[in-house]
């Protein structure tokens, strides 16, 4: 019996992929956002899109943007470019942009008064090369967070932490009640990342632009940068025993209370939202580590290749518009945990962390984040960094900062 | 011999590999129906040279006419040749018919015609039971036959055949052998013919040319190179057993004689090549004209003793020792000594063959 | 001469004419792709491109930044040891099976179905599965602690110092098979001759392997170890799927860190300055070999 | 002049591969029972585990539910088998929006496989053919390249190949990709073809050429009817390795071509929540499907094929 339906559901689903074809214009979207969180967020964006009459052919490619990139940029200079593709906005797509590869969006821009309506500002500029704009920030995403299982302090007995320093202190009954106090994965962005938040949230914003803004490399050699290595020598230690690889798999144990808390960005609370968990009450979120509240306005954006298509490049415009209409913007920030890009929006059905978020935006504290700041081979050697230093227990924080120095004097 | 009138011929061919050479500024001229044997040790060139005139190897210098025409840059198809290789060659996932008819085929001959040739080929060679076999099912005398009527029905003038017959038992050997003759004698076709087997060569063979080195040694008719060796090499190569060589001076008193520690062999009857003179030399015999213990009549004798008696059959080697040097007789089974014994040798120094300290015919 | 000259020897080009037409394909591939694809990579390796390729010369900087990288130094560490014990364990697993199903036992086509099978999956799969039964928690090391066994500690792929011998575990498994079979089918060629004089001389079975057998599977070894070594080089995909060089950088790569940082990180002229460090090494241990083992040879 | 003992098995292709194969070389084993004996088999078992434990927990997670999973041991064979999980990787497994599981890239892989498998062993087969018995100046090198080519990592070549494809036009093509695989397909393959081809007697080559047949006929008429071991394993190991590729099926393509293989990597990679070990398991089987069938029904001939020829210099 099982196997005859097991049967029916392959014939079925084999005839499938060769049926419908669709009569608008369709423009082909790549993006790595395959998790739970993510994806729900993605198809917000696809109906929004598919509503003005065209179609959107997700091509989703898992594996991070790692894996995603480099298929993208060559498919760009390949000469077989996609319709619209998501990158980081900052400095990856810098060069395809001077290569004259990509669409300038300018004019759509002066129609929707971008400058008016995206906030901050900064999100924009990031966009902007030679005073013109190629691409559109859908939403911001801001790194420092500490996400906190309720559950598993109340097992260890110990107070939900207001802050960093209260987990650290909480760690060694954490681990006594056989809970991970820290988790942190094993893919390298994941504790380059976390490495980064500590120095925002220790060091503050100062601190933080001196070392990756200025590249002080000697500033970065010196003690004020050894405190933040102390505490990722703190990270490292509460988070040796994760043994998980991807960045929600360590969300996941948070989520399940085999892990007390994860360092990480707000999409992460895309992964509670899908799990059916409330802010405040399931999980606790402390922005800025609970030491320096700060929202880093990094986040995803949208370019578009230049097309020969007529067709295509006006379904792009329409694409561009689409992505930073308030309504779009409220239903895909909403899903993926991520705040969206203009203030003049409704949030009303945001959670509590949400909140925290948009009042610190609405505040004014805002940095930009190392995407912006720096290069991405500079954000790999970071990255080689880090998740040798959290995976190899006998590097010394001494010479991990003496290589960090000397990545930051050769940074550009 | 003239190119033109002349069925196969090789002018000034060489050829090498790299820096090896292999054939060496080569000629060879064969008559219109000649049955030519090309005979020599391994490594001698000898399959090499009958590549060449196939066009299966590219020369490195020189012309090979064919019929009268220059087929020097021809592809092997347009020589009008056909070839028998030692393996056979058949194609293995052909039946015997399409085997045969395959060169037909390439050249789009028609139907009927294919047909009548594989008729005839088959009636000549007696294979027309096994047709429709394929070379996996056939004995090896059966293979071999085939690859000849594959040569057979391209109805071509001059067929090269190499080593066609080394892959077979001796007894099959012999029977091929006398059939390839009869086939010889049948189409009266030029053939060119690659052996290591001296007997081969010398029952089939019209003329042989002996071949070492990349170079043909002698070529002339099988006795005349058997009788009379142009060199040493060919007269060892001929033969079995081999001829007696012994190792001595020519010298001359009151006429030329051949010595050899005690033994003195008058040359009165020899037939010089050319004028001698005195020196170091080789005096070769071949055991069948040697006599042993049979009195007088021979106008030289010798005493000897007998080392090893070898019966073979319908007759007897002794190895003799004669002027401390090897020397072997045949003999018939009958009149074979003991050994130890001390015997007397009888042979006409016209028989001989005399060599230069370089081991050429004087 | 009464005949004249009508075949004149031919133009060298034209000779072979439609071998040479045929082998075209190859001559591209070898001269376009090879040797063209190559002779970019080391040219833009003297560059600074970062996302794009562009001829902005900066001498050897990206050479000397390469060999300053504890990742770079690491992932050459680990290819030689890899490399070494991949080449060892794999010639002498699959010839030892090899050996072992040549001794007309029964079920011959079984045990070579058993362990060929792996070979038809790939690498990404094998470092899943691996991944999973190397997983402390549920795989091999969870299973043996469940049993009662509490103290066992098998954790390869979460140990820094043997996560390399985790990835040889599941390489092994994926690729023995293949050896095997080369083995194999070298063993079969071998004339039956050969071991009756060995038996009749008295010769123990080992040594007739080890001194006799093994000398006349030459060209066999030879096949089997361009396979492997060409698959050990390009090691990527295993590593990738079963530890993405973790934990931290201890089992990274050579083909790794030329494709992190040619596209993660968006530095092509470091990438191609580690590409070239590869091909140099290859070049320099491949080409008098191959030269010598396929170029020279022919002409019987 | 040659040899006598490779002439002895130059009948045919098929009669000396049959007398190559006629059965196991090594030494008679003693009696049944004997000590050796056992050490032989008990190795061989053990052995035969470690190669089917994988294979058996892939099989055994991906017909277990998650639950289950959860719990038990990975080797414990499933309580209540569920076919869940083969469903749902086949065919409602998501990446990003595309709920369609593996369906929809089986066919692409097909697609894909088909005319790499044919044009990569068209290609290697010629050149085998021409370098073994049609040599002319200089192919010795552009062999020696090929052979060389074969220990390049893919992802030095992945730029070179992008800009080569764009500049003929067949960049995110089907041929493409096809081209693609021909090319890397090419040294290990050439040097298959060319040894299996130099083994075969020469003189059948000679007979062919002396019949009139030139360098096409000879390879169409005769070598290749005489060839099929060889293409056997070729196409035993075209079909799994451009089967199983990920990286050139998803740098040269575009998503409505992808292969099963992205796909797989797609499920495997986007993780939702908690890892469906099941799925993920069901997923792998499903796609390694089809070369793990060639291999079962078809080891025999591989080895075969390989013995064949293609292993002797």
């Amino acid at each position: 019996m099982r196997f005859k339906m097991m049967a029916a559901a392959l014939a079925a689903s084999v005839t499938l992929p060769f049926a419908g074809v669709a009569s608008a214009t369709d423009l082909e979207v790549t993006h790595w956002w395959t998790s739970g969180g993510e994806a729900a967020a993605v198809a917000e964006l696809a109906k929004a899109f598919d509503a003005t009459g065209n179609h959107w052919i997700d091509g989703a490619i898992a594996g991070s943007g790692g894996t995603a990139r480099p298929i993208m940029i060559s498919r760009i200079t390949g000469g077989d470019p996609m319709g619209a593709t998501q990158f980081n906005h900052g400095r990856q797509a810098e060069e395809l942009v001077q290569a004259g590869l990509m669409r300038d969006l300018t004019d759509v821009a002066t129609k929707g008064k971008w400058t008016e309506v995206v906030r901050p500002k900064s999100l924009l500029d990031s966009c902007t090369i030679d005073g013109k704009i190629y691409c559109v920030p859908v939403n911001i995403h801001s790194w420092q967070w500490l996400w906190l299982s309720n559950e598993a302090f109340e097992k260890a007995g110990v107070p939900v932490p207001k802050n960093w320093d209260e987990l650290v202190a909480a760690a060694p009954a954490l681990e006594k009640a056989g809970i991970v106090p820290l988790a942190v994965g094993g893919q390298p962005w994941q504790s380059s990342g976390a490495f980064d938040v500590l120095m925002a949230a220790i060091g503050g914003k100062d601190t933080f632009l001196k070392v990756y803004e200025a590249k002080d490399a000697e500033f970065a050699a010196g003690p004020d940068i050894a405190k933040v290595f102390k505490a990722a020598d703190d990270a490292r230690k509460m988070a040796k025993n994760t043994n998980v690889q991807d960045w929600n798999q360590a969300t996941n144990m948070v989520i399940t209370g085999k892990a007390a808390a994860q360092i990480m960005g707000d999409w992460a609370q895309g992964e509670f939202q899908v799990a059916g968990k409330t802010a405040g009450k399931d999980y606790s979120c402390l922005p800025g580590l609970g030491l320096n509240p700060m929202i880093a306005t990094g986040g995803d954006a949208f370019y578009f290749p230049l097309l020969k298509d007529e067709e295509k490049s006006k379904a792009q415009g329409v694409l561009a518009e689409t992505l930073l209409d308030p309504k779009t913007q409220v239903a895909f920030n909403l899903k993926k945990g991520s705040l969206p890009v203009r203030g003049d929006v409704d949030l009303n059905a945001a959670n509590d962390c949400m909140k925290k978020g948009l009042d610190i935006l609405a505040k004014g504290d805002v940095m930009p984040w190392t995407d912006q700041l720096l290069s991405q081979d500079t954000q790999k050697q970071k990255e080689d960094l880090f998740s040798e230093f959290f995976a190899n227990q006998s590097m010394t924080p001494e010479d991990a900062q003496k290589r960090f120095a000397d990545i930051i004097g050769s940074a550009d | 011999m003239n190119v033109a009138n002349a069925s196969v011929s090789v002018q000034d061919l060489s050829l090498s590999f790299g820096s090896v050479t292999v054939l060496k500024s080569l000629n060879l001229d064969v008559a219109e129906g000649e049955f030519v044997v090309l005979l020599g040790p391994s490594g001698c060139g000898k399959s090499t040279l009958l590549n060449c005139i196939a066009g299966l190897l590219d020369i490195s210098d020189g012309r090979i006419f064919i019929k009268g025409k220059n087929v020097t840059w021809e592809e092997p198809a347009d020589r009008g040749i056909g070839m028998v290789f030692q393996s056979y060659a058949l194609y293995p996932q052909m039946t015997v018919e399409k085997n045969l008819s395959f060169g037909l085929r390439v050249a789009g001959t028609p139907k009927d015609e294919i047909d009548k040739r594989i008729a005839r080929a088959a009636e000549i060679l007696q294979i027309g039971p096994l047709l429709q076999r394929k070379p996996a099912a056939l004995s090896g005398g059966q293979r071999q036959r085939v690859a000849i009527g594959r040569a057979l029905v391209r109805d071509v003038d001059v067929f090269l055949f190499d080593e066609p017959l080394s892959n077979l038992d001796a007894k099959l050997r012999s029977e091929l052998r006398v059939e390839i003759k009869r086939l010889h004698q049948k189409l009266a076709n030029t053939m060119i013919y690659v052996t290591h087997d001296q007997i081969e060569a010398m029952t089939l063979a019209d003329r042989i040319a002996v071949m070492r080195g990349g170079v043909i040694q002698q070529f002339d008719a099988p006795q005349v190179i058997y009788n009379r060796p142009v060199n040493r090499f060919v007269a060892g190569f001929l033969g079995s057993p081999g001829m007696n060589f012994l190792d001595g001076r020519l010298e001359n008193d009151g006429g030329w004689h051949f010595v050899a520690g005690e033994l003195k062999v008058p040359l009165a009857s020899y037939d010089f090549e050319r004028e001698p003179s005195p020196g170091a030399s080789v005096f070769g015999i071949r055991p069948e004209h040697v006599g042993l213990n049979s009195g007088s009549g021979w106008p030289f004798t010798a005493q000897a003793s007998v080392d090893v008696v070898e019966p073979m059959g319908s007759d007897t080697l002794v190895w003799l020792k004669l002027a401390d040097q090897n020397f072997t007789v045949r003999v018939t089974s009958e009149r074979a000594p003991q050994s130890g014994e001390s015997v007397e040798i009888g042979f006409d120094p016209m028989r001989a063959s005399l060599f230069d300290e370089q081991g050429n015919r004087l | 001469m009464s005949v004249s000259m009508k075949s004149e020897r031919p133009s060298r080009l034209f000779r072979n004419l439609n071998a040479k037409i045929a082998s075209v394909p190859m001559i591209l591939t070898a001269l376009v792709v090879f040797v063209g694809g190559t002779a970019w990579t080391v040219l833009y390796s003297f560059t600074n491109s970062r996302l794009l390729p562009r001829l902005n010369f900066v001498g050897l900087d990206q050479y000397y930044r390469l060999w300053a990288a504890p990742r770079w130094l690491v992932s050459i560490e680990n290819l030689l040891i890899y490399g070494v014990l991949s080449l060892i364990f794999s010639l002498v697993i699959g010839f030892l099976l090899a050996a072992m199903l040549d001794r007309k036992i029964r079920f011959e086509d079984t045990f070579r179905t058993i362990f060929l099978y792996p070979f038809a999956l790939s690498f990404i799969v094998t470092g899943l599965v691996w991944q999973w039964l190397l997983n402390p928690e549920f795989g091999i090391q969870g299973v043996i602690r469940g049993l009662g066994w509490e103290s066992f500690n098998f954790d390869p792929l979460y140990n820094s110092s043997i996560v390399i011998y985790g990835v040889l575990i599941a390489a092994l498994w994926q690729g023995t098979g293949l050896v095997m079979c080369l083995m194999l089918a070298g063993l079969r060629g071998i004339d039956e001759d050969i071991w009756k004089a060995a038996r009749v001389d008295g010769i123990p079975t080992w040594r007739t392997y080890v001194s006799i057998i093994i000398p006349m599977m030459r060209p066999v070894f030879i096949t089997t170890l361009v396979i492997i070594a060409s698959g050990i080089v390009k090691v990527y995909d295993l590593v990738v799927a079963q530890t993405s060089g973790g934990p931290g950088i201890a089992s990274e790569v050579p083909a790794k860190y030329v494709y992190d940082y040619m596209f993660f990180a968006q530095n092509l002229g470091q990438g191609f300055a580690a590409s070239t460090m590869m091909l140099l090494t290859v070049v320099i241990v491949i080409v008098p070999w191959a030269y010598l083992e396929f170029g020279r040879r022919g002409r019987t | 002049m040659s040899n006598p003992a490779v002439l002895s098995s130059t009948i045919a292709g098929a009669d000396a591969v049959r007398g190559e194969l006629s059965g196991p070389r090594g030494p008679k084993p003693r009696s049944v029972l004997s000590r050796r004996n056992i050490f032989l088999y008990g190795t061989l078992f053990l052995v035969a585990v470690y190669y089917l434990l994988p294979l058996y927990v892939m099989v055994v997670t991906s017909l277990k539910g998650m639950p289950e999973i959860r719990l038990g041991n990975i080797f414990s064979p499933p309580v209540e088998i569920t076919f869940e999980p083969w469903v749902k990787a086949w065919s409602t497994a998501c990446t990003g929006l595309n709920c369609d599981g593996l369906s929809r890239g089986f066919w692409n892989s097909v697609r894909i496989t088909v005319p790499s498998v044919i044009l990569s062993i068209a290609l290697a087969s010629v050149n085998g053919y021409a370098l073994a018995n049609w040599r002319f100046k200089g192919a010795d090198i552009f062999f020696t390249i090929l052979i060389v080519g074969a220990f390049i990592p893919y992802q030095v070549m992945l730029y070179p190949i992008v800009i080569i494809l764009r500049e003929i036009g067949l960049y995110g093509s089907l041929w493409g990709l096809v081209l693609v695989h021909s090319i890397f397909g090419m040294p290990i393959l050439t040097l298959l073809f060319r040894n299996y081809f130099a083994s075969l007697p020469d003189e059948l080559f000679r007979a062919a050429r002396v019949d009139g047949a030139g360098f096409w006929g000879i390879y169409l008429r005769i070598m290749v009817p005489m060839s099929m071991p060889i293409f056997v394993v070729a196409l035993i190991i075209q079909i799994t390795g451009i089967w199983n590729d990920f990286l050139f099926g998803v740098v040269y393509t575009r998503p409505d071509t992808y292969p099963m293989t992205v796909q797989l990597n797609n499920i495997v990679n986007s993780v939702q929540g908690v890892k469906e070990y099941n799925v993920n398991m069901a997923a792998t089987l499903i796609t390694g499907l089809v070369p793990l069938i060639i291999y079962f029904v078809s080891g025999k001939l591989f080895v075969r094929g390989i013995a064949a020829g293609a292993v002797k210099g």
